[in-house]
Order: structure tokens, then sequence, then C-alpha cells
């Protein structure tokens, strides 16, 4: 019903629609354009590594714009494509999943979204102004602190604001799954998508504060000459690699947990069971989350922490296999015995299955901790990561988008090219990727610029590009369905796939207020549930009544333009003292509109029965 | 969706192919062909660890693959409900302790070794002991009890453990012998310990692992393992060179002049002194690459001399040096050439 | 929601005293704590036990603060309890980590 | 939405969680706190990593003056009392008392803050000890000065809430904000007992 008014508005009223929407569906709007705009930018500069290492030698880049490019290429891809696709989903699935009406704080989360954009404007703006990061993703010092120039300290920045927008949505992730449930649904009712939401949230909250402060300390080292990582003056470089893995572990697991919770959505769909084991995978998914602390220094096993050090995280990054393995056996056994389909969606998860267990594989090899001495910086790594983040992270989104596209923009994605998408992309990340096992073991360090002929990694690397050329052609094929869909796609109903949770009660796509009334849950897969006791549509929890919407608003984006203008002038500050203007220019921006919002009360506004009762819906 | 299967193969085919054209990797740099202790060890544990994800792959894709022919959607069941099944208890059970089985079976060897490579010097043993420094793109070796110092090509007896001390004088690096040792990150304010036994004479590459700035791929450096014989020649060699001898051609005399009126001298030692700069030169000629990377040619060192930075981008040597013309490089480099103090060489190694 | 009758309130006036009553206890004994703390380290005693003594009284101070004065007791609190001592797991690994597996 | 100021006899007896904004934000509120837990910790961990590399400067023990940091505790320790106070009145809706507590407790909020304002003044005047001396120094006046940054701030949002609301008097919609900017004052204190007891008396011990 919104995009049907929507489309009549012109262009102007619907950028301003979605620049002061505090609805968490047009939010994941944004995310996920977001996302997919910075995947594109981290997709190219993959293929610029890529055609880099064609052959040995070569010299399309040169070595310090190399460096530049797999850092921005590590980092925009985690930060700016795969956590953006992430949020998106949760805004997109998890209020109408627990049958909520918004989350619980719509103004913050429209600020955590224009604070991830900030941050990935902030960090892309570098490539603009005299060159980006080159530390690596992970920004080890001394290099960074010591990197000539300010790309890495558009890194800092970046990430630091946009980090503080995760940080925002976790809670109120967490806060919307905790208090925000419809009559009926129990935490053991939960589906599991959003059982895996709420513990990536909570991870999100533990983790994101350590590379808050590791962020802090790398900027007070290069903008304010403190010494917390400078040998020199006593500083200790081990520090920010503890912080920064202290966050990163527990980040790949943000990324992939809900990855996890799109496949035990659909894969229960599409095989028509019930998810096979539901109770062992809530508790897999919580220890996941929860081992996930435990286990970073498996990323320093070669710093030199000595061998207790060593052996002790190496055991406890193999625990992490048997409750992923719970995770893999369950969703086999609910496709066994049932009725598979395999339509675009199934089809990701199908090819899921195989790849994250390799990937998962080559992570508990790594854990090794004496292998991975040989493994450890050389190409196996490059492989593995791209196993459980390509493998299961983007076939993850993949498989959500074309899963819940139809819910999120009332059209199905085009099933034909949904397949050609896979295919390609399927073949072409085995050929990247499974070489680049071998490429390690032979000798390649990651982050080469180059490798000199002669040392036998010249096919290899061959191969791996032809793979990445194919995975782009998947790619763009994607686009062009999401094109085509958008131009010549058709309506689709309330339940497309024969669904078994709430998201699929509701119109596609939604109205704004979701559910006319809160449904009543009676039990798990709440839907299914009164399919089977031969009723259309669950029975509402309450009269219908008038319904509070919160009042859309512009500070969460003036707040965040005012951080970005202030970025500007926080880096500069130190070439030229004029820049504090502009620093404190942009700093007033953002404090206006925190003022603004504290004085001025919004309490929303109601939604009266009597026009609920004209619309039609529910 | 007939293709399913065959794609596997057609992929499977296509990195096995790959695998065979480049075989296991170059000799003594892949780390799948050990000549060393610590990669024996890592590699024992690599097939371990493969042997057990194989074995659990394959029960994995048996499941799957009979799954998939076996509960695919047929035509005219679209009604079919199947029945909504909770769970299994035995089933679930199989699942965790058979995992944690295997798990067992590869960590209590993992702890083992990983004590095991960890092991110090033994007290008052007489082992070698060597100082590794890494610097901004190049390594530099120390032999401290012998007042021998190189740079580049590492020079250790076979047969016995050398323990290395290893520090950083810039940003963090990794020294990686893939065929003797894993990695060993060298950090700037610690250092670090371990010991690396070559079991065959023989040249072994070894390389940068950590990011450290533009020139990090081209980081190179060599192990040069020699039977303890030679090794002590090598040394007594190394210990007995003079400095400031003269060449024999006249051009590689007027080289000696250049090298340091270039200014050269001030960042490049020749002889035991400990410079800091630039690599040690010592036995230049004897090198088995220059600078790391290039083939041991003389128009090489030209163009090394004359432009370093087309070579090796971000090095601490270019610019800091004066203007050289082609002909005085050439002089320069015929006197770096000859300087070829011991008669162990490399190809020594690289006979047996 | 509440019912709200002017006994119950009423009883919640006296209950909110009680707590009162027992927020006041609280707040002496940490005052009484951090005497002793300081004048531990200002009569240098003994460095051995000092530093254990100390950290048992920091705790001691901040679970009363925790329990008392944010009201952690009560019910209601199960889950800002739970993310509390989630955030308080990693606290303590991190802190355990930066002071153990570092150089010096 | 007038409504929501209620007679004393209505409200109800925890007014910070009486509806569901209130509740959100109680909840979230205390996430929040649970990770703030991780970022002291990371920046505690960083301080005890690097208090020893002193780089030639002034050591803990040199320096750090208990009398002053003795003042500052009970300073802050007894605005946590008066905040509790204020949270007291607040259940019993006695506004005036309410604004009253909680003006004490900004008062001795920003007696410490002075306090700690002349403590830098003083180490970096007369001892020579600066954020850029030593990794120890800048871990120093890092993890203090987050802390001081967070009782700046919480001063501030006390301060304004008192002003925002100072003709309003008590009710539904400002009680959550009451509720949850007192326990942000009361982890403050909890953070402190922390840097007391780490930096301060640890420090002087050795
Ligand atoms: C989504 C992201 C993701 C996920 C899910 C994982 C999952 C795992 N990772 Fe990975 N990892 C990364 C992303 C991820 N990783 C990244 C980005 C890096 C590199 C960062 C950088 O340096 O830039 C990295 C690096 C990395 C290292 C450091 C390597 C190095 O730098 O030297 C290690 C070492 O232990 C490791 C281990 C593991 C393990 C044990 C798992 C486990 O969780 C896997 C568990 C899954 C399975 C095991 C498969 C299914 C299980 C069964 C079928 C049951 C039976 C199995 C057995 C009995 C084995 N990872
Ligand atoms: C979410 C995480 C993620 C994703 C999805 C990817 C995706 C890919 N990655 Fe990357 N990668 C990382 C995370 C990720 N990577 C990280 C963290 C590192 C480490 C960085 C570091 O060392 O610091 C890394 C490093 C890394 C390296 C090692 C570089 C080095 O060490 O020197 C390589 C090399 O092959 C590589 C390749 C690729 C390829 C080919 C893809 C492909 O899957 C990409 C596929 C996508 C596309 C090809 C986009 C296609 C789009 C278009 C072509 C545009 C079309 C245009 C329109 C429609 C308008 N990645
Ligand atoms: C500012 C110090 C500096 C000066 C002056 C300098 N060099 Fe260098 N030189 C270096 C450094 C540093 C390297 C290592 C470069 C690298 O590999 O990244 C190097 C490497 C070399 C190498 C290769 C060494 C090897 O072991 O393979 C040669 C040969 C060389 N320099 C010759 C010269 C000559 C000839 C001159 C004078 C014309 C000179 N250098 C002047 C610093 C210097
Ligand atoms: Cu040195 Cu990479
Ligand atoms: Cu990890």
């Amino acid at each position: 019903m919104s995009t049907a008014i929507a489309q009549k508005q012109g262009f102007g009223a619907i950028l301003w629609d979605y620049l002061t929407t505090v609805d968490h569906k047009k939010i994941a709007h944004l995310y996920l354009f977001g996302g997919g705009f910075f995947f594109i930018i981290g997709g190219l500069e993959a293929m610029i590594i890529r055609i880099q290492l064609i052959k040995p030698a070569n010299d399309f880049v040169s070595a310090g714009f190399y460096n530049e490019l797999l850092t921005m290429h590590g980092t925009t891809m985690i930060f700016f494509a795969a956590m953006p696709f992430i949020f998106a989903l949760m805004n997109a699935v998890v209020p109408l999943q627990i049958g909520a009406r918004d989350v619980a704080f719509p103004f913050l989360n429209a600020l955590g979204f224009w604070l991830f954009l900030a941050g990935g404007l902030i960090l892309n703006a570098s490539w603009l102004l005299g060159g980006a990061p080159d530390a690596g993703w992970t920004a080890y010092a001394p290099l960074s602190t010591t990197s000539p120039g300010h790309g890495v300290d558009f890194y800092v920045l970046g990430l630091q604001i946009s980090g503080a927008g995760t940080l925002i949505g976790g809670i109120n992730f967490l806060v919307t799954i905790v208090n925000m449930r419809a009559p009926g649904m129990t935490y053991m009712r939960m589906p599991l998508f959003t059982w895996t939401i709420f513990v990536t949230s909570a991870l999100i909250l533990f983790a994101f504060p350590a590379l808050t402060v590791g962020l802090f300390l790398m900027m007070f080292d290069r903008l304010f000459g403190s010494a917390f990582f400078n040998p020199d003056m006593g500083g200790n470089t081990i520090i920010w690699e503890h912080l920064f893995w202290i966050f990163g572990h527990p980040e790949v697991y943000i990324l992939i947990l809900p990855a996890f919770g799109v496949f035990s959505e659909v894969i229960p769909t599409f095989s028509k069971k019930r998810l096979f084991g539901y109770t062992a995978m809530v508790f897999a998914t919580v220890l996941i989350g929860f081992l996930g602390f435990m286990v970073w220094a498996h990323h320093m096993f070669t710093v030199g922490l000595g061998p207790a050090a060593n052996a002790i995280f190496a055991v406890a990054t193999m625990a992490i296999a048997v409750p992923t393995g719970v995770k893999i056996f369950n969703w086999l056994f609910t496709m066994w015995g049932g009725s598979i389909r395999v339509t675009t969606a199934m089809l990701w998860a199908l090819g899921f299955i195989p790849t994250f267990t390799l990937g998962g594989m080559t992570g508990v090899m790594l854990a090794s901790a004496v292998a991975d001495y040989q493994y450890q910086d050389s190409y196996f790594v490059v492989a593995h990561f791209h196993y459980v983040i390509v493998g299961g992270v983007i076939f993850g989104i993949f498989a959500s988008l074309h899963y819940w596209w139809p819910k999120m923009f009332g059209k199905m994605l085009n099933e034909k090219l949904g397949k050609l998408t896979f295919w390609t992309f399927f073949i072409g990340f085995h050929l990247t990727f499974f070489i680049q096992h071998f490429l390690g073991l032979m000798g390649m360090p990651r982050r080469t610029w180059t490798y000199l002929p002669g040392q036998g990694l010249d096919n290899g690397n061959l191969i791996s590009t032809i793979g990445a050329f194919l995975m782009a052609f998947g790619v763009i094929v994607f686009f062009y369905n999401v094109v085509y869909t958008a131009i010549k796609g058709e309506k689709v109903s309330n339940d497309p796939w024969d669904g078994r949770t709430l998201e699929w009660t509701i119109a596609s796509p939604p109205p704004h207020y979701n559910f006319k009334q809160i449904p009543l849950v009676r039990g798990l897969d709440a839907l299914w549930v009164e399919k089977m006791e031969g009723n259309k549509n669950l029975m509402p929890s309450e009269p219908l009544d008038d319904i509070h919407m919160p009042n859309s608003s512009i500070l969460p984006f003036v707040m965040s333009l005012g951080l970005f203008i202030a970025s500007f002038g926080f880096i500069y500050q130190v070439d030229d003292l004029r820049w504090l203007i502009v620093l404190i220019g942009g700093m007033l921006i953002t404090f206006g509109a925190m003022f603004v919002r504290s004085v001025k009360d919004d309490h929303g506004h109601h939604i009266h029965k009597e026009d609920l009762e004209k619309g039609d819906g529910l | 969706m007939k293709g399913w299967m065959g794609k596997f193969r057609v992929l499977f085919i296509l990195g096995s192919t790959a695998l065979v054209l480049s075989g296991c990797g170059l000799e003594n740099l892949t780390a799948l062909d050990p000549k060393g202790y610590g990669a024996q060890v890592s590699l024992d544990l690599i097939i371990l660890s493969i042997v057990i994800m194989v074995f659990v792959f394959l029960v994995v894709m048996v499941i799957y693959t009979f799954v998939f022919f076996r509960f695919r959607q047929k035509k005219g069941q679209e009604d079919v409900i199947p029945k909504q099944v909770e769970g299994n208890k035995v089933l679930e059970v199989i699942w965790t302790v058979i995992p944690i089985i295997l798990l067992l079976i590869l960590a209590v060897p993992t702890v083992t070794a990983t004590f095991d490579l960890a092991e110090g010097q033994p007290e008052g043993s007489d082992l070698l002991n060597v100082n590794v420094t890494g610097n901004q793109y190049w390594w530099n070796f120390s032999y401290d009890d012998l007042d021998v110092q190189t740079s580049q090509d590492l020079y250790i007896p076979t047969g016995e453990r050398v323990y290395i001390d290893m520090k950083s004088s810039d940003v963090i690096h990794s020294f990686w012998l893939p065929s003797i040792s894993g990695k060993m990150d060298v950090n700037p304010e610690n250092e670090n310990t371990m010991f690396i036994e070559a079991q065959e004479e023989g040249v072994y590459w070894g390389k940068c692992a950590e990011l450290c700035g533009p020139s990090h791929s081209l980081m190179d450096f060599r192990v040069v393992a020699v039977s303890p014989d030679e090794f002590d020649q090598w040394v007594t060699d190394m210990k007995n060179v003079d400095p400031e001898a003269e060449p024999e051609t006249a051009s590689a005399q007027e080289g000696k002049q250049l090298f340091s009126d270039k200014g050269c001298i001030s960042c490049h030692a020749l002889g035991s002194s400990p410079t800091a700069i630039g690599p040690n030169l010592t036995s230049f000629g004897s090198r088995t690459k220059f600078a790391g990377i290039l083939d041991p040619t003389k128009e090489n060192l030209v163009d090394w001399i004359m432009d370093p930075e087309s070579i090796k981008p971000g090095n601490k040597m270019t610019g800091n040096y004066k203007e050289v013309t082609e002909e005085e490089a050439s002089k320069i480099a015929d006197y770096l050439l000859q300087l070829e103090p011991s008669e162990i060489t490399p190809e020594d190694a690289e006979s047996e | 929601m509440v019912s709200n009758s002017n006994s119950s309130s009423e009883y919640n006036r006296k209950k909110n005293k009680e707590e009162m009553k027992q927020q006041l206890i609280t707040f002496t004994l940490m005052i009484v704590f951090t005497l002793i703390a300081f004048s531990m380290v200002i009569f240098e005693f003994d460095k051995l036990y000092v530093i254990p003594v100390l950290l048992i009284l920091a705790v001691v101070q901040v679970i009363f603060q925790l329990y008392y004065f944010m009201h952690m007791k009560n019910k209601d609190h199960e889950m800002p309890a739970f993310m509390f001592y989630g955030g308080l797991t990693v606290a303590t690994i991190t802190i355990l980590t930066l002071s153990v597996i570092t150089w010096w | 939405m007038s409504d929501h100021t209620l007679n004393p006899e209505k409200m109800p007896h925890n007014p910070e969680k009486a509806t569901l904004e209130g509740k959100n934000k109680f909840l979230a509120f205390w996430f929040f706190l649970g990770g703030e837990t991780v970022l002291f910790a990371s920046l505690f961990g960083t301080y005890l990593a690097l208090k020893g590399s002193t780089n030639g400067g002034p050591a803990a023990e040199e320096i750090f003056e208990l009398e002053l940091v003795f003042v500052m505790t009970m300073l802050l320790l007894t605005s946590s009392l008066t905040s509790v106070y204020a949270m007291y009145h607040m259940k019993n809706n006695n506004f005036g008392k309410m604004q009253l507590w909680l003006g004490v407790t900004v008062l001795l909020g920003i007696g410490f803050l002075s306090f700690e304002i002349y403590e830098f003044t003083n180490y970096i005047t007369n001892e020579d000890f600066t954020f850029r001396t030593s990794a120890f120094g800048s871990a120093f006046y890092t993890l203090v000065g987050f802390h001081g940054g967070h009782v700046t701030f919480g001063l501030l949002w006390i301060i304004t809430l008192m002003i925002r609301n100072a003709k309003r008097g008590l009710n539904l919609y400002n009680a959550p904000k009451f509720y949850i900017a007192s326990l942000y004052w009361h982890f403050i204190d909890v953070v402190w007992v922390f840097i007391f007891t780490v930096v301060y008396l640890m420090g002087k011990v050795g």
C-alpha cells in the first residue's frame, strides 16, 4: 500500500520519504541498496586484484595501489557490504517474524543506517583524497600507524562512525526481540532466523566496543602523537592485534549466524518439513556465539604468544566445529523425508552445505596451531575465509534475497535468471578459491602484489582469475534480474512459497503498520500450525484499535551528516588548523540535531481504527 | 539440473589438472615437500587433519546426495505433506559425540607438537644462534657468537637445530621458510625465538609473510644449508675477510672508490661490523639473488644500483645516495660481484 | 496496567523506605571499604596481600552498586543481569589477555 | 499525550517501566552498559599492559597523590547515593525533591570533575607527564580521560533533563529518562571504583 502511494509521488517526495523514514521496512531497503552499492565497489576491487595476479610479475597496478586495493576490498566487503546486507535482512524480517509493528527504537534504527552510510562514504572518499588505507583490513600497527598520507585516518574514522551505527542497531534488535514479541511467541517459538539475529546482536554488543577502543587508540597515535603502538616510546603493537581480534573473531560469527538463520528458514520451507532438532539448533547458535569470544588468538598463533596460549586457543577453536556440525546435520535431516523443491533460494542453500562444510573444515585445519605456522598469512587462509564468507554469508544473502524479495518488494525475482546466477557464481567461486588452498601451501603468502615466475604459482593463479570473472558474470546477471523484476516482475500474494512463519501472513509488501491486529501465536512455525488446522490465518490477539506509529524525522540524517563533515575536519586539522572550523561546524550540526531531538517531545501519531477498517489486508 | 554431479566432476578435473601441471609447487619452496624438522611436524598434522576432514566431508556428502535424490519432490506429489519430525535424540547425540572424538584425535597431537616446536635452547648447549633482523624489505643475519654478519642469504649447517632470535627494526614482518619450518612473526618490540633444522643440504626459499609495505611481496630471502664441515669453513672464511682488500681488475678498483664516494658505504657494511640501514655486502658475489629477488646477473645489479625504486617500490635505498651513471654503476657492480670471500657458496649446497 | 489503589501506594511507600534504608547501609559499607583500601596503601602494608585485598574490596563495592544502587537484585532484572554478565565475561577475558599475553 | 502527567495517587510503583517505551529504554540502557563494560575493560587491559612502559618519564608511584584521589572518590561515591535519593523520590512521585537531589548530584559531579582537571594540569605542568611522554602516559590519560568524559556527558545529560522537565513535573514519558540517567551515573561510579583501585592504589603499591 505504501509503495502504491509512493509510485504516484514524484522523485523528490520519494527521496524525502527515504531520508526521513523510520519505518524498518524502508530502512531495510536503504541498507540493501547501500550494501549492494558497496558490494559492487568491493567486487570491482577484487576483480582488479585478480587481474593483477593473473600472471607472474604483472604490473597492471602498482605495488602501493595494490595494497590499497586489498585493504579496501577486505574492509568494504566485511563492514560495508556483508554487514549492511545483514542489517537489511534484520530490518526486513525480524519485526514481521515476531509479530511486531516496528522495532523498539525506530528513530535509532534510522540513525544506525545513516551512520553506516556516512562511515562507508568517508572510507571510500579516501580514494579521491590522496590515497586509500593500505595496511590491510586488519591494520596492524606499526605499519598502519606509520602509513604516510591520510589513508589510515579514513579507515579509522569510517569504521568508528559506522561502528557506532552498528552498535546502535545491535542494541535495538536485542530490545526488539526481548520486548516486542507477539503474545504467545515464547523464546522457544521464535523462528530460527530471529534467534540468530538475537545472538548476532549480542555479539555486536560485546565485540564492537573492543574495536571502538582499538580505533581510538590508533587515532590518538596517528593524530595526536600518543605512544600506544609506538615501540620507540614503550608502546606495544600486540595490543592492537588483541583488540582487533577480540572484535574480529566474533565479527565473523556476526556475519555467519544470520546466514545460518536464513538457511534454517529456507530449508524447512522448501522441504515442507519443520526444522529438525529446533532446540539443538537454538542451543548450537548460542554456543557458537559464546565460544566465538574464546578463540580470537587463533589469528595470532605465529605472533609468539608462547606454546601454552597457542595450545589453549587451538583447542578452544576446534570446539566450535561441534555446534556447527550439529547445524549441518540438522539441515540435512530437515531435508530427510521431506519434499524438496529446488527453487533458486533452495539452490543457494544446497550449494551452501558442501561449500561451507569445506570452509569450516579448513578452519579446523587452521586451528591446529602447528599446522597453522604453515598456513598463516598464506593463500590457504584466503581460501578458507572466502569459503566461509562467500560460501556461507554471501550464499546466505543470495538465498535470503530470493526468498524474501517478494515480501520486501511485492514481486518475485525471476527464477530462470536466479538459477543462472547461482550456477555461474557457484562454479566461478570454486574455481577461484579451491586452488588457492594449494597456492598457499606451495609458498604463496597473501597480500602479495605480484609473484615471481618459476615458483609453480602461475597456473593456479590463472585459474583463480578465470573463476573470478565467472563470479562477476553471475553478479551482473543478478543485478539484471533485479532491474528486470522491478520493471516486468509480477505481483505476488501474501504467501508465495507456502511459508511457515508470521511474515507470510501479511501482504507483500506489508502495510506500514505491518499487522492490523497483533496475531496470537500458538506454536513454532505459527502460520504452519494454523494451516494444518485448516485456518487461513492467525487469530488476532487484540481487538481492532488505533495503531500508534512513530513520526518520520530528518534528524538521523542530519546527525550523520554532521559527523560526516566533522570527520574531514578531524583528519585534516593535523595539516592545517583551519580545518578545525570544519570539525566544529560538523559537530555543531550533530549536537544541534541531538539537542532538538532531546528537547522536542515526539509522541508519534495514531492510525485510526476507522481508516484501518476501510483499508484491506491482513 | 541433470548436470549437477557433472558440474562437480568438471570442477574436480579442472582442479586436479592444475595440480598435476604444477606438481606440488617448487621444490624447496613448497610446504608439501618438507626438508626440515618444523615443516615435517606441520605436514604430519596437515595430513592427519586432511584425513579427518575428508572422512567428515564424505559422510556429509553421502547423506546429502542421498537425501537430495531420494526426497526431491516428484511430479504429482506437490500436495503431499511430509511427516513433521521434531528431532531424534540418538542421532543428535551421535553427531555431537563423533565430532568430539575426531577433534580430540586432532587436538592431542596439536598440543604436543605446539610444545615440541616451542622448545628452547637447552642450557649450556653450543648450538648455533643467529639474530635475525627484519627490515623493510630485507633481512639481516648476525651470528653474534661467531662475529659474522650476512644479509639475505642465511647459511646454516644441516642436521642440527639453529636457534634464531628475531626482531624487527620497523614494522612487523614474518619469517617463513615453507620447506624447513613454519613461520614466526618478527615484531618490533620483542624478540621471538624459534629453531630451524634442515635435514638436507640445499638452498631454501624464504618469504616475508606479514604485510609490511609496498614491497612486502618482494621481501624474499634464502637459507643455504651446507654440511657442518662446509659451514665451519664458511665461518672461518667470513671471519678472515679483509673488507679493505683491493680488487684485482681496474674497473673493480674504481668501483670500490665509487662505492665510498657515492655514499654507499654509509649504509652498506663490509665485514662483520653491524650496520642497520642497508644489507651487509661482505659476500655479495655469492648471493643467490640480488635484493632478494633479482637473478644474479650484472645487468640486474646495474639496474638496481641505478634505479632501485623501479624494482622494489618503497625501499629505503632510493634517493639516499648520489646520482650514479650507467658507467659508474657498472664499475660498482664489478666491485661488488667480486666480493666472494668464501669458497663455500650456494652452489655447494645445491650440488648435493 | 497496574492497580493503583491507595493502600498499594501506601505499601509501596513503605517498601521504598525499607529499600532506602538498605541503600544507606550499603553506602556506609562502601565508604568504609574505601577507607580501608586507601589506608592499606597509605600505611604501606605488604604488597603481597594488599593487591588481592584491594581487588576484593573493589569487587564487593561494585556488587553493592550493581545490586543495591542499580537494583539488579530486584526481579524484572533477569535480562539486564544476563547481558551485563555477558559483557563482564568478555571484559574479564579481555583484561586477562591484555595483562598476561602481551609482552612485558 | 498530556494525560501522561498523572496525579500522585495514580502514578505506578515503577514509573520508569510502566510503558512499553519505558521498558524498552530500560532494557536498552542495561544492554548498553554491558557493552560499556567491554569498552572500559579494553581500556583497563591496555593500561595494565602499558603501565610499566614509562619511556624514561615519570612512573605511577612517583606522581599519584592519594589525598586528591581520596577526595575525588568520596565526592563520586556520595553523588551515587544522592542519585539514589533522587530515584527514591521519583518512585514516591515527589518531583521537587527529586530535582533537589539531582541538583546535589550534579554539584558533586562538578566537584569531582574540577579536581580531575586540576590533577591533570598539575601532572602536565609540574611533573612533565603528558599524553605523549610515554606509552604509560598515553594509557593513563586515555583511561582516566574516558571516564572523565563519561562524567561530563552524564552531567550534561542530567542537567538537560532537569531543565527540560523543570516545569512539567514527573510523568510516564520522562520517568524512564530520569531513571536511566541515574543508572548511567551509577555505572560511572562503578568504573571509578576500579580506576581508583587499579590505577591509583595499585599504582602506588607498585
Ligand atoms: C564467516 C566467516 C568465518 C567463519 C564462519 C569462520 C569459521 C571458522 N574459522 Fe575462520 N576466518 C575468517 C572467517 C570465518 N571463519 C576470516 C575472515 C579469517 C581471516 C582473517 C584475516 O586474517 O584477514 C579467518 C581465519 C581463521 C583462522 C586464522 C588463520 C590464520 O590467519 O592463520 C583460523 C584458525 O584457527 C580460523 C578457524 C576457523 C574455524 C575453526 C571456524 C569454525 O567456525 C568452522 C566450523 C565448521 C565446520 C568444522 C564445518 C561443519 C562441521 C561438521 C560437518 C562437523 C564435523 C566436523 C569436524 C569433526 C571437523 N579462521
Ligand atoms: C564479505 C567478504 C568478502 C567477499 C564477498 C569477498 C569476495 C571476493 N574476494 Fe575477497 N577478501 C575479503 C573479504 C571478501 N572477499 C577479505 C576480508 C580479504 C582480506 C583483505 C586483507 O588481506 O586485508 C580478502 C582478500 C581477497 C584476496 C587476497 C588479496 C591478497 O591477499 O593479496 C583475493 C584474491 O583473490 C580476493 C578475491 C575475492 C574475489 C574474487 C571475490 C568475489 O567473490 C567478488 C565477487 C563480486 C564481484 C565480482 C562484483 C561484481 C560486480 C561487478 C563486476 C559490477 C557490475 C556492475 C554493475 C551491475 C553496475 N579477496
Ligand atoms: C640510505 C641507505 C643506502 C644507501 C646510501 C645505499 N643503499 Fe644499497 N641498499 C639499502 C637498502 C635499505 C637495501 C635493501 C633494499 C631492499 O631490498 O628493500 C639496499 C640494497 C642494496 C643492494 C642489494 C643487496 C643484497 O644483499 O641483495 C645492493 C647491491 C646495493 N644496495 C648497492 C648499493 C650501492 C652500490 C649504493 C651506492 C651507489 C647503495 N647501495 C647505497 C640502503 C642503501
Ligand atoms: Cu616484510 Cu612483509
Ligand atoms: Cu577467527
